[in-house]
């Protein structure tokens, strides 16, 4: 078998089901690949990783971040992207009184510097709320300051912090999603190095074609697959991996991933988002998205395989 | 104070070591059960005592897997990290140029923060136990470096003279005056070391590795378990503790003198 | 007379040189590294590279410098304040120093970072959390250090005071304090550095401003640049600090 | 300990000259200024315990000049530091101070001590060294130095002022440490072998001055050395101790007549008087070096 | 320097004994074992320069036994750390072994040299702080420590041999460096007062010792003393230095024959040897608290 390793975003935990369930199932050994899953961490750069070569395979930020490495001339080539929409949402409490996104105006908004706080400032902008209407401030690991009422908006991954959140007792949060004011930002993009797709595109084509069988067998028995998540890391919580499973399947299972099968990309979709990043100045120049974005391998993937 | 006064047993010599700190850690276990239960401060603020033990309980066989990892790369990084500390406060210690030349690049080592460079450590060193006690290693090694140049260079030049009557070259110097005077200030870094190592190895863990005690830090941290966070916090201060004490036993032990 | 202007330039050939050396011949194997083995700028950039990062973007670095330095100032200087005080407490009252010891040790052992979430949910995103993580970690490093200095007289030269009447106190200021300094500015120089570095990574878990903050939205958002110009602008920012120590230390401790 | 009984029981036996018990018999009524009674120090566990002082009853009145001389490892020393407060004698015995018994330390600060070895700061120059004493009482730094550089003529010191420990000589450093020790004026003064390191016109010239402040201003004196000619010169009384454990093997008082001229030494009273005390030293030391188990027992 | 000048010149003129230009005469051919040759020593920069050693010319014959003396401070440990290659001397002189010049540091190694202050190494006890030469000469462990623990009767210290050196009194420590300097054998031997902190009897077999090994192995003793007697009685030769800038002053070869016994302390010829030696001391010591001013200059 050939040796591969694919490296998360982050530790383990139900966003990366797929691949687990994968492994665990011996779908890659299936492919002639002896797969290592190495988790992410924090400050650590599953781009850099994968164009470095060090891991063969990523699963890396998103499409903001993606075209971002591309841009800074990474020669990394996406044959996947995860999430459909928006993973994450700006929440406010019922009693913020925040029920559009004029509401914003003069109000505190916490989000993360990552890339967010662009999402945020072109989702208020369809509403009309300009950069100087609201104090923007940025948001650390902890969902306290926005519990405890020092900032009135905050963000939240939908598979993540919302969870967190309503374990908390806040389960009546007003969501500002981004997709229903035409802003989609899909994150979770599944990368590899252009070299590795000119020299071992089975290798490629064998990786994908067991990811998309381990999401979709993920999905369809998500008891088993929290089983095998809580195997690779025992430290979790199972109630947790419960519900995040439960969100990660409405990200995956949406627009073309709900129509076409998991894992599609949209050129349609990637188009906007560029041309908004563009438009943000966080990329300097256009990025060539048929090289940035490569559906070949998925396209080979047969639909049984990736459709639920 | 005769020393016929604080004899006894060593069952009786352990106890009266023992006694103070236990003392005080009982004392602070009270405070947190006590302090947290009556004011009813939220779990997701500060947990009571209890409340992190159950929790600690839940996953003992993972932390129990995670301390042990994290203690042998706290401890081959420790090992490394002094043995070239040692070695490089020694090089400076006799060659003033060298000294001039790369104490500064170390101190500008230092500055860096490892953690900025998660993707370079593993591009380097693999994903192997190796990057984090390489890391442990780096962590460790300055303030050895400092303390042991310090520490030679603060040799009685009398003492020196002495030596050279003898026809004693400077390995032998270094051997038999040098370094022995030099060691107090040495174990003194050692100490901290061994602190520091630790905390090296743990964040060592935070570059993609799935057992440690550094895992389950940024696991609890991230999904703001406080709990967990807490009973994370308490095995690092049980195991700093413990490596700490073994490191100044040794301290006792081997360098009981005082300077004149 | 004669000896000043020798001074400076003994000063120059003697102290900066060798660095200049170093840092050259250092850069030099960088640079020639990455010419020869083709090392890509997302895994090692050029130190060209970095330098022009660094300028172009220095109002920035500038600003975020500022804020971390102030974080680490002030917990440094808080931090020496309390491993001091800590350090005479535990040398007046023995006991205090056996019972509390192990306790600041398991305090000390668990990383600054495992603390700051708590210290983020405790003490907020601005610079109060940063400041009590620098203090935490600079103050252990002082402590031990000048607790083995201040135990340093030997028995003869302590009795020594108190046959002229002294008390702990003034055995303490005029013996123990002055035998402590070599070790005190030993702690003040190894600290100095955590200090900086404490500060950046606290900054990296959550903060309004500061290098370590600048370092972290730039890896999110994978200017590997903007990373290197940080980590620049911090080094050189420490490497000041040290020195103005290493100084401090001539002036302070020059019997040895 | 066993073999220490011995030598204590030698001491009443062998001392053929006039014995502490008497001599208070010249003060009358008034309790002595200092009486050890039956004071011990032992060092060590077990096998290797050091008895360094066993049994010493002595008696010092106001004003006196008591030399101490006895075989080097006796444990001279360490009967300083017991008077001087520093060390807290075994269980078994007491001090007292007019005729009150003292607690452990309390005579601390009460007298002017000067250890053997010099003890001087590195980091202090030899002013600085000198006015130690003076700082510890609270004298003001600049009074305080002005007082030690006017002294430091008399020490043969002058010009040396700013000089650090490290570029003094052996007997330099004597002399800082003795200046430091007049300079804190107490009405009992302790030395221990202060001129041991100085050439013979320096130690006439440290004599005097000591001689001086002793007759000017009554002081009393404890003072040892290992020059037998000095203690017979200087004293009220020598007092000889025995080998380790150290007692007291004998007390002369010494009868000559003050002021006491250099020429002294060669008169035949003297020379009787130094006889007889070199006769009981030599006997003592010679024990360290014969029944030498006897030392570490 | 400026009153450096008046002292040295008065070395040959105020010399009325044998100068040491005439002492080779004995010798007849052969060149003496050591010759200093104008050597000098200044410490400091500037004002506050101290000229420790100035002009020193001194022979130095094969088996000799040389006594040095001088007022503290006036550059005797000086002048035998530049003997004993410890401190360069200052470019105007040289050192001449054998006739042939050396290169500073070319003497370590190849003298037994005892400093002024006992420098015990804390961390190592009374046995294998004696050994500390014999170790560095690559002597085994177990050879070194028996040789040492044979020698400890001789020196007062069984039972010690296992004891630390803050745990010995101050002539313990001293006879400790003493054995350390005995072990380590070698045909010229520097001694800094070895025997300032030792009682009358301890210091006289210490004595006996130390002749005893001068006789049988012919060694070359160089030897610095504040006891004129003792300069007397030990040595062929009595070397006396000048008040700082130490120069020489005199020297005086002591035609006493040997062995001595100690009551040739009372002989005429040695009294009136005495008398010259300390009437040139005195001279010398007395500077140092006159013109004071010259001592640092
Ligand atoms: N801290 C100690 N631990 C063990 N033994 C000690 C200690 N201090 C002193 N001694 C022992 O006590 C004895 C007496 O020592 P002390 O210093 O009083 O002698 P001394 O009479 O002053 O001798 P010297 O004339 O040589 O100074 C010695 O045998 C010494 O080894
Ligand atoms: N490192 C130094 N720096 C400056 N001056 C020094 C240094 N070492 C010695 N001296 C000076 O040199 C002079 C001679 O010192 P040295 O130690 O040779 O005297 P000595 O004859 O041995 O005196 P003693 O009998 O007191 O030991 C002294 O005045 C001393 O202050
Ligand atoms: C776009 C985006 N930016 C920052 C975070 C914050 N963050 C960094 S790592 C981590 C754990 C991943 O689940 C979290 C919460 C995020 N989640 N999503
Ligand atoms: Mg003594
Ligand atoms: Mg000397």
């Amino acid at each position: 078998a050939e040796k591969a390793s694919l490296r998360l975003k982050w530790l383990p935990q139900a966003q990366f089901a797929g691949f687990y369930v994968a492994k665990a199932k011996g779908f890659y050994e299936a492919e002639g690949i002896d797969l290592t899953i190495n988790p992410g961490g924090p400050n650590l750069n599953a781009e850099a990783l994968v164009a470095s070569g060090a891991d063969t395979f990523g699963l890396t930020g998103g499409v903001e971040s993606h075209l971002a490495a591309v841009d800074k001339g990474m020669p990394l080539v996406a044959i996947g992207v995860s999430h459909q929409k928006t993973p994450y949402a700006f929440v406010t409490k019922p009693d913020s009184g925040i029920k559009t996104l004029a509401d914003f105006k003069g109000k505190k908004v916490s989000t993360w510097y990552t890339g967010a706080q662009y999402t945020l400032k072109a989702m208020l902008a369809t509403g009309g709320v300009g950069e100087g209407d609201f104090t923007l401030m940025p948001q650390s690991v902890s969902l306290n300051p926005f519990i405890d009422g020092e900032v009135d908006v905050a963000t939240a991954t939908l598979y993540n912090e919302l969870n967190t959140l309503k374990s908390r007792g806040l389960t009546d949060l007003v969501l500002f999603q981004p997709d229903d004011f035409g802003i989609t930002v899909q994150r979770d993009t599944l990368v590899t190095t252009t070299d590795t797709v000119k020299d071992k595109p089975e290798l490629v084509q064998g990786f994908l074609t067991a990811t998309l069988k381990g999401w979709k067998y993920a999905l369809e028995h998500k008891a088993e697959a929290i089983d095998i998540m809580m195997k690779a890391d025992p430290g979790m919580d199972r109630k947790h991996q419960e519900a995040m499973i439960e969100a990660i399947q409405d990200v995956m299972v949406y627009g073309k991933g709900a129509s076409d099968g998991l894992l599609a990309i949209d050129f349609d979709s990637l188009q906007k988002q560029h041309d908004i990043l563009l438009a943000n100045g966080v990329m300097k120049a256009p990025v060539d998205l048929k090289a940035a974005f490569d559906p070949s391998f998925w396209d080979k993937v047969p639909a049984e395989d990736k459709k639920l | 104070m005769s020393a016929a006064r604080a004899s006894g047993g060593p069952a009786a010599r352990v106890w009266q070591a023992v006694r103070l700190p236990l003392l005080t850690i009982i004392t602070l276990a009270i405070l947190w059960e006590g302090i947290t239960r009556i004011f009813e401060v939220p779990a997701s603020f500060f947990p009571p005592l209890s409340v992190v033990l159950a929790d600690a309980a839940s996953v003992w066989s993972y932390l129990l897997r995670s301390t042990g990892r994290t203690f042998l790369e706290t401890v081959l990084g420790f090992l490394t990290g002094s043995a070239f500390g040692i070695f490089c406060g020694v090089v400076f210690a006799y060659s003033r140029n060298l000294e001039r030349a790369l104490f500064p690049l170390f101190v500008v080592s230092q500055t860096i923060p490892v953690i900025a460079f998660g993707a370079l450590v593993i591009i380097w060193f693999g994903n192997t136990i190796l990057s984090k006690v390489i890391i442990a290693f780096y962590v460790t090694f300055f303030p050895v470096t400092v303390n042991t140049h310090r520490g030679l260079l603060g040799c009685d030049p009398q003492k020196v003279a002495l030596m050279k009557s003898f026809g004693a070259g400077e390995w032998t110097i270094f051997r038999k005056l040098r370094f022995p005077t030099a060691l107090p200030v040495i174990a003194v870094a050692l100490r901290l070391g061994i602190s520091l190592s630790l905390i090296g190895a743990i964040v060592g863990e935070w570059f993609g590795d799935t057992v440690g005690l550094g895992v389950m830090l940024i696991q609890a941290m991230y999904t703001e378990a406080v709990p967990r966070l807490w009973a994370i916090i308490l095995a690092c201060g049980l195991l700093g503790s413990a490596l700490y004490t073994v490191v100044s036993l040794f301290e006792r032990k081997f360098i009981w003198w005082r300077q004149d | 007379m004669v000896a000043a202007g020798l001074n400076i330039g003994a000063v120059l050939r003697e102290r900066v040189l060798p660095v200049v050396l170093g840092l050259a011949v250092i850069g030099g194997i960088w640079e020639a590294a990455i010419w020869a083995f083709d090392v890509k700028p997302y895994v090692l950039p050029s130190l060209t590279a970095i330098f022009g990062a660094t300028i172009d973007d220095l109002p920035m670095m500038l600003t975020a410098l500022q804020a971390t330095l102030y974080e680490a100032g002030l917990g440094y200087a808080l931090g020496t304040a309390i491993g001091v005080a800590l350090a005479m407490l535990m040398v007046f009252l023995p006991a205090v120093e056996r019972g509390l010891m192990p306790v600041v040790v398991a305090i000390n052992s668990v990383p600054v970072v495992a603390y700051t979430p708590l210290a983020l949910i405790w003490l907020g995103i601005g610079p109060a959390s940063k400041i009590a993580m620098v203090t935490l970690a600079v103050g252990f490093v002082i402590l031990v250090n000048t607790l083995h200095g201040l135990k340093r007289p030997e028995e003869a030269a302590i009795n020594l005071m108190r046959s002229f009447g002294a008390g702990p106190i003034t055995i303490m200021a005029k013996l123990r304090v002055p035998a402590a300094l070599p070790s005190v500015v030993n702690g003040l120089r190894v600290a100095v550095v955590r200090a900086v570095l404490i500060a950046i990574v606290s900054e990296m878990l959550g903060a309004y401003a500061g290098i370590g903050w600048v370092i972290f939205q730039a890896t999110q958002q994978v200017d590997f640049l903007l990373v290197w110009a940080g980590v620049l602008t911090a080094s050189v920012a420490s490497m000041i600090l040290y020195l103005l120590l290493v100084w401090v230390d001539r002036k302070l401790v020059w019997w040895q | 300990m066993p073999p220490s009984s011995t030598s204590t029981a030698m001491a009443p036996s062998s001392s053929s000259v006039s014995s502490a018990a008497t001599a208070p018999a010249v003060a009358g009524e008034k309790p002595p200024l200092l009486e050890l009674v039956n004071l011990w120090k032992r060092f060590g566990d077990g096998p290797a315990q050091v008895t360094a002082v066993s049994n010493v009853n002595l008696k010092i009145r106001e004003g006196e000049f008591v030399c101490l001389v006895g075989p080097s490892g006796c444990g001279k020393s360490t009967l300083f530091n017991m008077v001087g407060g520093l060390l807290p004698a075994d269980d078994d015995g007491s001090i007292l101070m007019h005729g009150r018994p003292m607690a452990d330390g309390a005579l601390l600060g009460k007298v002017s001590f000067m250890p053997q070895r010099d003890l001087l700061f590195a980091w202090r120059n030899v002013v600085d060294n000198a006015i130690l004493g003076l700082e510890v009482e609270g004298t003001p730094k600049a009074a305080a130095r002005a007082r030690a550089l006017e002294m430091l003529p008399d020490f043969g010191l002058k010009g040396f002022e700013k000089h650090y420990p490290h570029q003094l000589s052996g007997g330099m450093r004597q002399r800082v440490a003795l200046m430091r020790t007049f300079l804190f004026e107490r009405d009992m003064i302790l030395l221990d072998e202060p001129f041991g390191a100085l050439d013979a016109l320096t130690r006439a010239m440290m004599q005097r001055w000591l001689l001086d402040i002793w007759a000017r201003y009554r002081r009393t004196v404890l003072f040892i050395t290992h020059d037998i000619d000095e203690a017979i010169f200087l004293g009220d009384r020598v007092v000889v101790m025995t080998s380790r454990p150290g007692t007291i093997k004998c007390d002369e008082v010494i009868e000559l007549p003050r002021p006491r001229d250099a020429g002294i030494v060669t008169s035949p009273e003297f020379i009787e008087i130094k006889r007889r005390l070199l006769g009981a030293i030599e006997e003592e030391a010679r024990k360290s070096f014969v029944s030498t188990t006897g030392g570490a027992g």
